[in-house]
């Protein structure tokens, strides 16, 4: 397992308990770990110390809430980190863009897609969908209409 | 300053040397094919529009209405009504209406088709002046090439006693 | 009187001559660069309209003339109108002093070389007109950038010019072609022909040089607003320009109409074509310039070498 | 009051885009010019979104398929392959060996033609229009070799899950054969036309140079990335298929620079020939489809995440099943959506005529940005 490297200082953060060791095989990450949306910041800041880069940002609607899922990857080592960040409908989360600036446009796109407002991020507006878009496609009452 | 001049001559020449291989090629023939002049045979694995395979122990068609292509089909291209054929069990095919204008090339429909009743054709001018010309009528499709080739035409099969089950068709009139 | 009439029928003609000869060397040039570039290329280029696509280009012209002239609402419309002109006439005033042939000529002015040098400068005024006027930013930055770099490739421009010119003693361009009866002056000059050709490419704003219009950064630089006849006038000036500069380097290095067995005219076409298809080669090769990096050609190299290559003529004429 | 102050400074918009020869797509950018300085640039995308990932949720497995020929259309194969993956790593199909090299071989093949047009564009960009025709006579060569196996010429759209829907016949393997000599023999000219010319060195040597540090805050992947000296490429870092059994190495830059990333790709193209020899040499027989794949797909509940090494970097499929027919999310990890993010931060200060440069050497392909 390549894994360790990363786990002491997510557990420091996160607690032990909220990572688990995935089978890459089956899921494509090595750890998966929950946090808060609060904590995230943290994260982003342990893992840029760590030189892993953020490959992706984005949310799930789970209905009765929503949950961001980030991935983060290492240029040098083989591992891949997956964190789930519950979060309730309405609720916003803190920006990782200034430690990140990659996932401002991320940031930007879960906005629009889901409507989740990210606290702190500088430029939080439409980035795909038009500028008066008021509408999330990716929600999942959102209903395509063809 | 000597690196300067050095510099200078290694560009002048590289300048040359480029000049070089446009000038070869300048004289080389021409790569391209005059389209409407001379035509290119195409893929053996060209994904046309679908079409009826002849079979040829009947010269017709071996499609039984399952619609299984219809349903497989990502974008709804594919229309097809049939009914159950006088005397037998079987369905046949009735109307078999593509439109082209939606179709995405997938190729999922051939591969999905039980009775192995469609190809691709080769069909490849497929420019219309309006969407109308995307709807391609496979069954009348069929028809010519049966007339092309000297078959008995394909006359779709009445219905039985009780009414065919239609459904909605897509588009208008077809061609060929 | 006599005299006057005499003289107004032959500006007349000549007039006559220069419009249907800018005419038909432009459209054969468009012509000649669709092939050249096709074949360079690997295909066979226009082959429809007329035996190889050679009335292709009067039908583009025709749909041209067709076409809507249209102004940019808050164009300098004066300014606009008269920028295709200013860029055409100079063109023109040029045919008056280049020698196609020992007859052939409508005057032979002792100054001839510096009014071709004098007039051809005009066109960064029109670029800048057009580029101002136009009220539009890709436009306005063409023409920055056109006078920005004017100095770089005139200056050496001239000074390779000079070279051949105190060799000769004679800025009157019959002398000059005189002066090469039995050699070309490119044996005695090759650098100053090679700088003139390179600086000449940048006169007539041509790839790799071709900054002020740079379509993949400026979608078309000056002309950007220009539709129909007006563009078809920057068009035409801009190969109208290509002959004018290929036929002085002919009169300066190649022995302008001078050679065996064909007659005068015909050598003297022949040696200016080359050159043009030389510029095309050029065109088709090269990426092109940023437009520092071509001022700063100008300033570190092309002037030092002209200013040397002037050097080292006066010294030869002094010692020989 | 003007008069007073002298002449007021001032910086002007300039919109390059989204109707622009060198937006190579439908991407605008709006840079604030200090005359032919650039002060400050924003891209504003989204013109070509077509909501793929909300088109996921509608659709089931198998009419998914298309989509991935039409995100980053020119190097569909490995979009193709990377959603295969997803799928069949959920659903724990084995795909059969001889299906895998089929895929390493048209994928790589596609990888190419997407850099040889990269090429072309990117010269094109750069004012010389010779060697777009040139590398697109070489295209159509590949072009025609995957119409012979795949049914089409850009929107492929021919693995599936399992294997591959057609095996290759003698006729395309002799042409594969026949191109790689044919590209090998064409490296020279593009050398002497465009690598060592010295315009084209002039317009690219340290221009648009991105530093590791950027790339990994904006998670730059592809090679851009490796133009900038890390040698991070999925198909060496994290394996997949059967890119683990051949022998090519991972091109790198110094400098991270416009032409090192043009170095790098040109390079590229090199070692993908070297794979596809030697998945030629090593093909082995068998099926090319796994058994018993159920027409009407329904993956168990779960989740996964599926990388690939696309022409332009990392592209990822976040797969959710909830075990219905249809995904219940599948959020497309595009590289260009990250490296476009990047931009801006290259193009400070630097000119009109550079800008052009840095974003062809960026090597975007918008709709794949947009999705």
């Amino acid at each position: 397992m390549t894994s360790p490297i990363i786990i002491p200082s997510l557990e420091a953060i996160l607690g032990a308990d909220k990572l688990t060791e995935l089978d890459y095989a089956a899921t494509g990450c090595h750890v998966r770990a929950e946090a808060v949306p609060e904590q995230m910041p943290a994260v982003a800041a342990a893992m840029l110390e760590q030189k892993f880069y953020l490959a992706s940002l984005t949310a799930l609607d789970l209905v009765e809430s929503l949950e961001l899922v980030y991935h983060f990857a290492s240029f040098y080592q083989l591992c891949r980190l997956v964190v789930h960040a519950p979060l309730a409908k309405g609720a916003a989360a803190p920006t990782i863009s200034h430690v990140y600036p990659g996932a401002d446009w991320f940031e930007r796109e879960v906005f629009e897609m889901f409507g989740i407002t990210f606290a702190g991020h500088p430029n939080l507006k439409n980035l795909i969908l038009p500028e008066d878009a008021d509408f999330h496609p990716l929600l999942k009452d959102f209903v395509a209409s063809s | 300053m000597t690196a300067f001049i050095k510099d200078t001559l290694i560009g002048f020449w590289s300048l040359l040397a480029g000049l070089g291989v446009t000038i070869r090629y300048f004289v080389k023939p021409i790569v391209t094919v005059q389209y409407p002049r001379e035509k290119l045979t195409m893929s053996p694995r060209y994904r046309g529009h679908t079409e009826f395979i002849i079979d040829p122990e009947t010269g017709s068609h071996l499609c039984n209405a399952c619609e299984n292509c219809a349903r497989t089909c990502p974008s709804n291209v594919i229309s097809v009504t049939g009914v159950k054929v006088a005397g037998t069990k079987k369905k046949r095919a009735v109307t078999y209406v593509l439109d082209y204008s939606l179709c995405s090339l997938c190729g999922l429909c051939v591969e999905v088709c039980p009775t192995k009743a469609l190809k691709f054709s080769d069909e490849y001018r497929l420019a219309g002046f309006s969407r109308q010309d995307m709807i391609i009528d496979v069954i009348a499709r069929l028809q010519a090439q049966q007339r092309a080739l000297g078959l008995p035409e394909e006359v779709p099969p009445v219905p039985e006693a009780e009414e065919a089950k239609t459904e909605e068709t897509k588009g208008g009139e077809g061609e060929s | 009187m006599q005299f006057l009439l005499a003289e107004g029928a032959r500006i007349g003609i000549s007039l006559i001559g220069v419009i249907g000869l800018v005419s038909i060397n432009a459209l054969f040039l468009i012509w000649m660069e669709r092939k050249v570039s096709a074949h360079i290329q690997l295909r066979p280029g226009p082959m429809e309209v007329g035996f190889h696509g050679a009335l292709q280009t009067i039908a583009d012209a025709l749909k041209l003339i067709g076409k809507e002239l249209i102004t940019p609402e808050d164009a300098d419309k004066l300014i606009y109108l008269l920028a295709p002109i200013v860029m055409f006439l100079p063109v023109l005033v040029s045919f008056i002093v280049i020698p196609f042939s020992p007859t052939l000529l409508i005057r032979d002015l002792n100054v001839g070389i510096l009014l071709i040098f004098a007039f051809s400068t005009m066109a960064v005024l029109a670029i800048l007109m057009a580029g101002w006027s136009s009220n539009n930013k890709y436009s306005l930055l063409g023409a920055i950038r056109s006078v920005a770099q004017t100095i770089a490739y005139e200056i050496p421009l001239l000074i390779t010019a000079m070279s051949v010119i105190i060799m000769v003693g004679s800025l009157k361009l019959t002398d000059i072609v005189a002066y090469q009866a039995t050699v070309w002056n490119v044996l005695f000059q090759p650098l100053a022909f090679i700088l003139f050709i390179i600086c000449g490419t940048a006169e007539t704003n041509r790839a790799p040089f071709d900054i002020p219009e740079a379509e993949s950064e400026l979608v078309a630089g000056f002309h950007t607003e220009y539709s129909g006849m007006r563009f078809a006038i920057f068009f035409l000036a801009e190969y109208t320009n290509m002959f004018i500069v290929s036929a002085v380097a002919t009169v300066l290095f190649l022995g302008g109409w001078r050679g065996p067995i064909l007659p005068p005219l015909v050598w003297f076409l022949l040696k200016v074509y080359a050159i043009i298809f030389l510029m095309m080669w050029f065109r088709w090769t090269f990426p092109r310039l940023r437009f520092d990096q071509l001022i700063t050609l100008g300033w570190k190299i092309l002037i030092p070498l002209s200013l040397a290559n002037l050097i080292l003529t006066a010294l030869a004429i002094k010692i020989f | 009051m003007m008069l007073e102050k002298g002449i007021e400074e001032k910086t002007f918009y300039l919109n390059l885009g989204p109707q622009h020869p060198a937006t190579h797509g439908v991407l605008r950018v709006v840079l604030e010019m200090d005359g032919e300085f650039i002060a400050n640039s924003e891209p504003i995308i989204g013109y070509g979104h077509r909501a793929h990932e909300k088109m996921a949720e509608l659709r089931t497995y198998q009419q998914y398929l298309p989509n991935m020929g039409r995100v980053d259309y020119l190097h569909a194969l490995a979009y193709n392959q990377c959603y295969c993956m997803a799928v069949e790593k959920l659903t724990g199909i084995q795909v059969p060996e001889r299906a895998e090299f089929i895929r390493v071989i048209t994928s790589e093949l596609n990888r190419i033609s997407s850099h040889l047009l990269w090429f072309g564009a990117y010269l094109l960009d750069l004012g010389a229009f010779t060697p777009f025709l040139y590398c697109f006579d070489d295209r159509e060569h590949i072009l025609d070799l995957l119409d012979r196996i795949t049914g089409s010429r850009l929107t492929y759209c021919f693995y599936r899950f399992g294997g591959v829907p057609v095996d290759v016949d003698e006729e395309f393997i002799a042409g594969t054969r026949a191109f790689i000599s044919r590209l090998r023999s064409r490296w020279n000219d593009y050398d002497t036309l465009v690598t060592k010319n010295v315009i084209f060195i002039n317009r690219t040597r340290d221009v648009g140079i991105m530093t590791p540090e950027q790339a990994l805050k904006y998670g730059v992947t592809g090679p851009n990335l490796r133009g900038s000296g890390i040698p991070y490429d999925i198909r060496k870092s994290e394996p997949f298929s059967v890119y683990p059994l051949f022998d090519f190495e991972i091109p790198l830059g110094e400098r991270g620079d416009v032409l090192d990333r043009y170095v790098v790709r040109l390079q590229e193209m090199e070692q993908s020939l070297r794979i596809i020899e030697q998945a030629l040499d090593k093909l082995p027989e068998g099926p090319i489809m796994a058994e018993k794949v159920p027409k009407r797909l329904k993956p168990p509940e779960g989740e996964v995440y599926t990388a690939v090494e696309t022409a332009r970097g990392e592209f990822g499929i976040y797969l959710v099943s909830k075990g219905d027919v249809k995904p219940y999310r599948l959020k497309l990890r595009v590289p260009c959506f990250s490296n476009l993010s990047v931009m801006p931060e290259l193009f400070q200060d630097v000119m009109v005529a550079d800008a052009v440069a840095i974003l062809g050497s960026l090597d975007l392909v918008i709709p794949d940005i947009d999705r």
